[in-house]
């Protein structure tokens, strides 16, 4: 209807059917999905965010504010408030309109329209307060019922997302004139050039320049030349479709490459790209945007800006209208109302400059043009135009306004570069920079032609000898045009013989901010353009002001009688255009979303039917039901085992550290609380870690091997941490110190086997050691091999029983595990989880760090003071325990509760109170049932604890109390006899 | 993401590093001989300057080492990258 | 004070809201005042409004220097909860959304305070421990708190994806229903307007770059970008700028200050109904009552005042709220800032006097101080005029660092062993 | 010079430990392992089947094909610590064009060639995991990782090389 045969970019022997609201329609191969539905005269496409006003198209590209639709493509592939002029038509694309109900046409909620005047912007400040209750009740969740745009899609996208690092010398964003010529000088030197522009193809404004020449060349033909040569270069990578969002600090760039979108089907790879790009330079040819023009009833559909209808002619062969009135303030209105009318378009041009400049035009120009308002309810159909004194209506399907360009200052002002107000261009253009980076082009506000290809050649030769490539000298390309951009331009709201306060004059059309929304700010008080932004919401939504920001910012500055310039601008924030989150999110899902870290007994594990939990990245065996089994009858019958026979546990997720060197003793005594002089070669000892805050960060057995060498444990989540304030330590407060760390977590494996038959179970295995109970007694470490494996071996117990710790290289694991179980399995050994571990070690009294401390909790706290080195002066965390807080008498202490009634099991996190309530004493740490002991066990934290031995407190749970007494924390075998087997 | 100059391995992401807060605050030799106050402050009280700030970073995932990066907190530039043990080198007031 | 109503808008609507006055005037600085308050945010302008309604105090200035609400009020993805693990800090917490909630109708201003409940998932068998000794020792004080299971978190929260076939599958959540947002713009205000009502002088523009004392060492006033006032008093409501300010009085605090970022999706229907929290994830959504989903991220590890950080921070909240809200994949990010956040080392805040005479001080928000507004400005301004604390802030004082009373919120959320 | 279709594959167990040594000694270090030890950042050094990667001033990875017959006590002689480490990592072998493209999926470090010529390493880290990568080849890389970790980097590397082979332009 609307398709000018041969023109534009598009392909004419390619139709392509798509369904927008469910209407079939036809476009063409190359069309986005805006061009598709001017091509078939379909304008209204939204309805607004407050109002619920009929919108049309109104940009041609990223400046859309109007034209959001939800394109859904099935299978959770749902994707919500994509702007028309953005959406790339494929075969069967299939979109609908948002915020609106039942339909476009009639939308039951633009009734908020008729209500317009009461809802001024902040209304909902003043109001809703009464009555109080009605605020949750009723208001609140009848304004969120209305709120939003699109819908979320309900189901979990099936697409991948990747992402990729890449390094360059330059990066050029924009690849029109000024960006092209960038890249191309820069890569002639040979450096690494990146140029990347966010639209299908590159070429920028030089794609709709139908009728400037470069070198001789068409616009387009020189952008295609220029295109080619890039693409053949090993020195450079182009991205079309890659939008540059976000510039970060130290010239990083966040880029979003679209690579399935624009395809029919599932995509073969992934949807998208992100790139995180650090350059050398960064070269901004990021273009301008055209400026709408604030006047009456700005908002129809069939109203938009001219270079967007001048665009759409020229890329798509697409009329926007046939008889169209063109408003402007800017010389560039002249350039589109000649293109429209040599295809064929009826022309008005309104030029709201007061002496039109004289020009011989095929059409018929109003100087001095002043604009009272527009008719048509779902599509423009007259604009009201007063000047020389008279009023007069003309009638039209399509209003188009150009007042100027705004310079996309977005990148280089993230990048925290300073701007100049340039009161020719009527913007703010790049002044200074902050990082290696430069603007140019229509991003510098050279809006020329000539001069964005000068700039790009000076920019890209520049940088690259500042890379430290000496660039080939390239003649600068020669432009000409048939009509010059121009001067010219206009900022704020348009004057109009209406009363302001009555009329609708948009400024942010998406939000619905109009001149009168700022102007009742600035009555209001707030001055500050950022207060300005907040309260009436310009410049927030999905395209963050790009067309609004410089309106709202020069009425803001008319109404507090400030210049423009003193009223600044609201802060640019990435991204550019909105990104994707699973792009930002990347691969990183599920099983990939962190590593998943498994021991070499993993497999067996699962092949035995354990249940896992999380521990840090671990994934740890918790318990192992056999049959009908739940958690509770497993670990019971895994506790029962262990102390009637033997146990194996797969401990190979402790942290471990070899610490090596002639100082490896005074650096442990420097660190840890105990002392470590005469511990004696082959044997090993408890250690507790301080913060040099004074609580315990961790714990662990240390074994000494050689003189100079300890092999030393952390707890699992410890580990990291652990080994980095033992090299903290020691690069920056010891570094005279002769010791070295090694972690060795991962090499070596570790099975526990604890229990009565432990000895007898390893005694057959074990070569080289004599593990004899007197030739390796509790707390010994000794080597040897094992099933042909090398062989650490510590005797150590975390259940109170007899207990080994077989320590093998990682890859004998497996095996090594499989042969104890071979010879265990006759004597009743069972294979036991963490939980069945937790279990045992509290009948023991043994804490785990993390569980009964929480970083509040000193050695004496847990009850640990007896592995203090009495007579050390110093070490990590001893000066903060002499702080008045460590020595009060109500610290909390850790101490054993047993329930009066022997089945209850307490909660672990129940907080104790006194025997008549009053405030928590301190709170159940661990609590289980122990089957060994045939009741439920519990060790707490509790104020002044230790001295309350004896006595009876309450849990306090919901239904009531738990009466409980307060006991020594080790619950089961107090004399220790058991760890000798 | 930052660029940190690493004196050992050249710029490097900063996703390899990890953050050591103030530099040059020496853990006291003899800690008892320090009252609560000034125990306290090393503890705990930090400059947190708005302006060049000295401070710790360890290449936690490069080479391993700590070392000290004077960096303007007002821009997150950075003024000057070197060893420990070395003296901070002279920072022009900017 | 213009007040504010369905009636007075409508009044105001039929004459095409020509009357509205400024809701605070843009005051210029007096050349003295009996009390200063640093920073106009919503701490320092709700302390002046306390001061001037509860205390008597009207001859007050709120010192800004950019815009009020700037700082991080102004930038904070508003969740409001009260349920710490410390009593002392639930009390603090609790003390501030007992405010919350008349706070509309104190101020004729709607803040907006939404109790859509807050909801803290728990991924693993150690949060299940942390959060059920939070849910007791909550009810134990009288805050609401409760465990959820992990379908009835999804009952509260439909959109949760409770399926055990992910990295870190929700185990079951702490609900406070109490707890919610509340429009963060509308708190800094809300409180100008009324604080101005009474006789208050909120100065814009205006940086304090120097205290002047006496020689005894008592405050006399400070140095302005707009000129010297004298004062007998100031209060230092700075948040990520505290140190800033405080060191002109020579003070060094337990502070650093990092940036913390949020970020905004595109605004979508309705679709999250509460606020959910993953700490173990790092995960911060809500939904805005205009329809964005208000996403929290993580700190930078480097402290700066650039009120900016880096990509890769965003990326990792999002790959947490895609883990957690497999179906938010295609939404997209709208706009990702970032603020300056000031962390004490046990991450709790001090309201206190300091060593210096007249000159108090609240701060070490960090992360989480936009729901204790109205109770930290209330409890600021009895501190400032009475010159001692109250009970409930007693114990936030910046001694604690010297004698070891740490508060410590971050360790009672200790990581697994 | 031409490089084979992308592949990944896991190299066999090897010999590995960790020296750690002060600066002054790094000429004994030398001497014992029969290589002369890289001083500087990426640097590595090769002596038969026998690798030194420098990892930090004062740390190296030694690969070799078998056990070494150095004792622990000539270690300490001259100060230093030679803590084996064979079971701590895997290594993948990721070669064929395109290969630093696949690991630029996730590691941040500038691969290219001029940057990070062959024979070059360094610890960095690949997504969430910490990697030691050393360029083997023009397009060859050798990937320390941590055994634990292993099969995280596997899965992502492979996905990124699956998508570059059906990439690949037949020539
Ligand atoms: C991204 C982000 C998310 C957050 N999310 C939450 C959340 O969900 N829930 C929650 O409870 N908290 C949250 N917080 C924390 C919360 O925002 C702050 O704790 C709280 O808003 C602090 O309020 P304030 O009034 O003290 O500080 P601010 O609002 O920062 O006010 C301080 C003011 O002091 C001014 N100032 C500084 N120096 C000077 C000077 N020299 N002279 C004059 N004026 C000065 C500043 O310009 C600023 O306006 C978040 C913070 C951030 C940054
Ligand atoms: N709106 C207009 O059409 C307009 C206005 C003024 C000048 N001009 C003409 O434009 C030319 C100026 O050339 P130029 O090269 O400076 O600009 P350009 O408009 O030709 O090219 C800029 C390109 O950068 C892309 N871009 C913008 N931001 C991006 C981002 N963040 N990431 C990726 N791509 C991004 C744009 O989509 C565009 O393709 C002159 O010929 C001049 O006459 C055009
Ligand atoms: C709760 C909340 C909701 C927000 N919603 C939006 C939004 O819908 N659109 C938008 O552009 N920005 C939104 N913002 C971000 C602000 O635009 C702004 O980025 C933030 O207040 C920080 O200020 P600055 O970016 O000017 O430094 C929101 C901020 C907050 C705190
Ligand atoms: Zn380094």
């Amino acid at each position: 209807m609307f398709r000018l045969p041969k023109r534009g970019l598009v392909d004419h022997g390619a139709p392509l059917s798509f369904s927008f609201d469910g209407r079939r329609l036809t476009g063409l191969a190359g069309d986005t999905l805006a061009s598709a539905l001017l091509a078939n005269g379909v304008h209204l496409t939204g309805r607004s965010f407050k109002y619920h006003r009929p919108r049309g198209i109104l940009g041609a590209w990223a400046d859309e504010p109007n034209a959001l639709v939800t394109v859904i493509r099935g299978g959770g592939r749902s994707t919500p408030n994509l702007p028309a002029t953005q959406v790339e038509l494929f075969e069967n694309l299939v979109a609908f309109s948002q915020n609106r109900e039942p339909s476009l046409e009639r939308d039951r909620w633009s009734i908020n329209d008729r209500l317009g005047r009461f809802l001024p912007a902040g209304f909902y400040y003043k109001t809703f307060m009464w009555p109080k209750s009605f605020w949750s009740r009723v208001y609140e969740p009848r304004i969120r019922a209305v709120a939003g745009l699109g819908v979320a899609p309900e189901q979990a996208d099936p697409d991948r997302y990747e992402h990729r690092y890449a390094h360059c010398e330059v990066l050029v964003v924009g690849a029109g004139p000024a960006g092209l010529s960038a890249a191309l000088t820069a890569a002639e030197s040979g450096c690494r050039v990146v140029v990347c522009d966010d639209r299908p193809l590159p070429g920028g404004s030089l794609l709709s320049a139908a009728s400037a020449t470069i070198d001789g060349l068409g616009a387009r033909e020189w952008a295609d030349t220029a295109v080619a040569r890039l693409s053949s270069m090993t020195n450079v990578t182009l991205l079309p479709r890659t939008t540059a969002f976000g510039y970060y600090p130290h010239n990083l760039l966040g880029l979003c490459e679209r690579l399935g979108d624009h395809l029919p089907g599932e995509p073969a790879g992934p949807r998208e790209r992100l790139w995180s790009v650090r350059a050398a330079r960064v070269i901004l040819a990021t273009g301008a945007l055209e400026r709408p023009l604030v006047f009456p009833d700005n908002d129809r559909p069939g109203i938009m800006l001219a270079d967007a209808a001048r665009q759409y002619l020229q890329l798509h062969g697409v009329a926007v209208g046939r008889r169209v009135v063109i408003v402007t303030a800017h010389d560039a209105g002249y350039r589109s109302a000649h293109e429209l009318h040599a295809a064929g378009i009826q022309v008005v041009l309104a030029d709201t400059r007061p002496a039109a400049i004289a020009r011989s035009t095929p059409f018929r120009v109003i100087p001095d043009a002043r604009i009272e308002g527009t008719r048509g309810t779902l599509r423009v159909s007259a604009i009201t135009i007063s000047h020389t004194g008279r009023s007069e209506r003309i009638d039209c399907d399509a209003v188009l306004m150009c007042g100027g360009f705004t310079p996309s200052i977005h990148l280089a002002s993230q990048s925290r570069g300073t701007m100049a107000w340039d009161a020719e261009v009527q913007a703010y253009v790049p002044a200074g920079s902050a990082e290696a980076e430069c603007s140019i082009g229509a991003a510098a506000g050279r809006l020329e032609l000539a001069d964005a290809l000068a700039d790009g050649c000076r920019a890209g030769r520049d940088a690259a000898a500042a890379a430290g490539f000496a660039a080939r000298r390239i003649g600068t390309p020669r432009a000409s045009v048939d009509h010059s951009v121009g001067q010219g331009g206009i900022i704020g709201a348009l004057p109009h013989g209406r009363d302001p306060a009555k009329v609708k004059a948009f400024v942010d059309w998406q939000n619905d901010v109009t001149a009168r929304d700022i102007m009742l700010a600035t009555r209001e008080g707030f001055r500050s353009i950022e207060h300005v932004k907040r309260y009436t919401t310009t410049g927030m939504a999905t395209d963050q002001g790009k067309l609004s920001n410089l309106n709202s910012l020069a009425i803001t500055a008319a109404q507090t009688g400030r210049p423009v310039e003193a009223v600044g601008f609201t802060t640019f924030r990435p991204p550019y255009t909105p990104v994707t989150f699973g792009a930002l999110a990347g691969a990183a899902r599920r099983d990939l979303f962190d590593p998943v870290r498994q021991t070499p007994i993993h497999d067996w594990a699962v092949a035995q039917g354990a249940v896992f939990e999380d521990v840090g990245l671990w994934k740890r065996a918790r318990y192992f039901p056999r049959a009908s089994e739940d958690m509770q009858a497993a670990v019971n019958r895994e506790c029962l085992a262990v102390r009637g026979s033997a146990g194996l546990f797969d401990a190979s997720t402790l942290g471990k550290i070899e610490i090596v060197g002639a100082d490896a003793a005074t650096f442990l005594n420097r660190l840890y609380v105990n002392a470590w002089d005469r511990l004696a070669i082959g044997r090993c000892r408890y250690g507790v870690l301080l913060r040099e805050d004074g609580f315990i960060l961790d714990d662990g057995v240390i074994g000494r091997l050689a003189a100079d060498r300890f092999h030393a444990t952390t707890t699992t989540g410890g580990a990291a941490r652990v080994l980095a304030t033992m090299e903290d330590y020691l690069q920056t407060e010891w570094p005279d110190l002769d010791v070295w760390l090694t972690s060795v977590t991962e090499q070596w494996s570790v099975i526990a086997v604890q229990g009565p038959h432990a000895r007898e179970i390893l005694t057959p295995l074990v070569q080289g050691l004599d593990i004899s109970a007197d030739a390796f007694p509790h707390m010994s470490i000794g080597e040897g091999t094992i099933c042909g494996a090398a062989l650490r071996l510590m005797r150590v117990s975390f259940t109170g029983e007899l207990g080994f710790e077989v320590n093998v290289p990682s890859s004998h694991g497996h095996a090594v595990w499989e042969a104890i179980w071979r010879i265990g399995q006759p004597l009743g050994m069972t294979a036991y989880g963490t939980e069945a571990m937790h279990v045992l070690r509290a009948e023991k009294g043994y804490i785990i760090v993390g569980q009964e401390t929480d970083g509040t909790v000193t050695a004496d706290d847990a009850g640990l003071a007896w592995a203090i080195g009495k007579t050390k002066r110093d070490f990590v965390g001893k000066r903060s325990l002499a702080r008045p807080a460590m020595k009060a008498p109500d610290r909390k202490q850790l101490v054993g509760l047993r329930t009066l009634d022997p089945a209850k099991l307490l909660e672990e996190g129940a907080q104790i109170v006194g025997p008549d309530g009053g405030p928590s004493l301190g709170h159940v740490t661990s609590s289980y049932y122990s089957a060994n002991l045939g009741r439920s066990i519990a060790l707490a934290l509790v104020r002044g604890g230790r001295a309350l031995e004896g006595h009876r407190l309450r849990v306090a749970m919901p239904g009531g109390g738990i009466e409980v007494d307060v006991t020594n924390p080790v619950l089961f075998d107090p004399k220790g006899k058991r760890l000798d087997g | 993401m930052l660029l940190i100059p690493c004196p050992y391995c050249g710029n490097r992401p900063e996703i390899e590093f990890s953050y050591g807060g103030q530099a040059h605050i020496a853990r006291p030799p003899v800690p008892e001989e320090l009252d609560d106050d000034a125990w306290g402050a090393f503890l705990y009280a930090r400059d947190n300057v708005r302006g060049p700030h000295r401070e710790r970073w360890r290449h936690l995932h490069g080479c391993a080492r700590f070392f000290n990066l004077v960096r303007d907190t007002r821009t997150d530039r950075i003024i000057a990258s070197y060893r420990v043990g070395t003296p901070c080198p002279r920072v022009e007031p900017l | 004070m213009q007040h504010f109503s369905i009636l007075s808008l409508l009044r105001h609507g039929l004459r095409d809201h020509k009357g509205w006055r400024p809701q605070w005037r843009a005051a210029a600085p007096k050349p003295g005042y009996d009390a200063v308050i640093v920073g106009g945010g919503g701490h320092g302008l709700g302390a002046a409004f306390y001061l001037a309604r509860d205390y008597g105090l009207r001859n007050v200035a709120v010192l800004e220097k950019g815009w009020i609400g700037g700082g991080n009020t102004g930038r904070n993805t508003t969740i409001i909860r009260s349920n710490y693990l410390f009593d002392k800090s639930s009390s603090l917490y609790d003390h501030a959304v007992k405010l919350w909630d008349g706070l509309s109708q104190e101020l004729n201003y709607n803040v907006m305070y939404s109790r859509r409940g807050v909801l803290m998932l728990a991924h693993n068998v150690h949060d299940v421990q942390v959060f059920k000794r939070h849910v007791h020792a909550n009810r134990l004080n009288g805050v609401d708190n409760e465990w959820l299971t992990a379908e009835q978190a999804k009952a509260f929260c439909p959109p949760l994806n409770i399926s055990p076939d992910v990295r870190y599958p929700i185990l079951g959540a702490a609900l406070q229903r109490r707890g919610g947002t509340a429009r963060h713009d509308a708190v800094a205000w809300g409180y100008a307007r009324a604080a101005d009502a009474l006789g208050v002088d909120i100065i814009e523009n205006c940086e304090v770059t120097g205290i002047d004392r006496d020689i005894s060492g008592k405050v006399t006033g400070v140095q302005t970008s707009r000129g010297p006032i004298a004062c007998g008093k100031i209060g230092v409501s700075a948040a990520g700028n505290s140190s800033v300010v405080m060191n002109m009085a020579g003070l060094r605090l337990p502070l650093e200050s990092f940036p913390l970022q949020a970020l905004v999706s595109e605004p979508v229907k309705p679709v999250v109904p509460c606020v959910v929290m993953s700490n173990t994830i790092h995960a911060y959504v809500s939904q805005s009552d205009k329809g964005e989903l208000v996403i929290g991220a993580g700190t930078d590890i480097y402290t700066s005042y650039t009120q900016r950080g880096g990509l890769h921070i965003a990326q990792h909240t999002l790959e947490a709220i895609c883990e957690i809200f497999p179906q938010f994949r295609r939404l997209r990010m709208l706009r990702n800032w970032g603020g300056i956040v000031d962390v004490t080392p046990d991450r709790s805040p001090i309201i206190a006097r300091t060593p210096v005479p007249g000159l108090y001080v609240n701060c070490g928000w960090g992360t989480g101080g936009f729901k204790a507004t109205p109770g930290a400005a209330q409890l600021f301004a009895h501190t400032i005029a009475t010159d001692a604390p109250h009970a409930l802030n007693a114990p936030f004082t910046i001694e604690r660092f010297r004698d070891g009373y740490l508060i410590d919120e971050a360790a009672a959320a200790a990581v697994a062993h | 010079m031409t490089s084979g279709p992308l592949s990944l594959e896991t190299l066999q167990p090897m010999t590995r430990h960790i020296l750690r040594c002060r600066e002054r000694r790094v000429a004994e270090a030398s001497d014992l392992l029969g290589l002369d030890l890289p001083r500087s950042a990426y640097g590595t050094a090769s002596h038969a089947d026998r690798h030194a990667l420098w990892l930090g001033p004062d740390e190296w990875l030694i690969l070799a094909p078998e056990p070494f017959a150095a004792t622990a006590d000539v270690w300490a002689a001259i100060g230093a610590s030679f803590v084996e480490v064979s079971d701590r990592q895997v290594a993948l072998q990721l070669s064929g064009a395109g290969a630093d493209t696949c690991l630029a999926g996730g590691c941040p470090l500038d691969l290219a060639l001029p940057a990070f010529p062959i024979g070059a390493c360094a610890r960095t880290v690949f997504h969430k995991a910490e990697i030691i990568v050393w360029r083997t080849g023009s397009s060859r890389f050798q990937v320390e990782i941590g055994r634990s970790f292993a099969p995280y980097v596997t899965r992502l590397l492979s996905q990124q090389v699956q998508r570059g082979r059906s990439l690949a332009v037949p020539t």
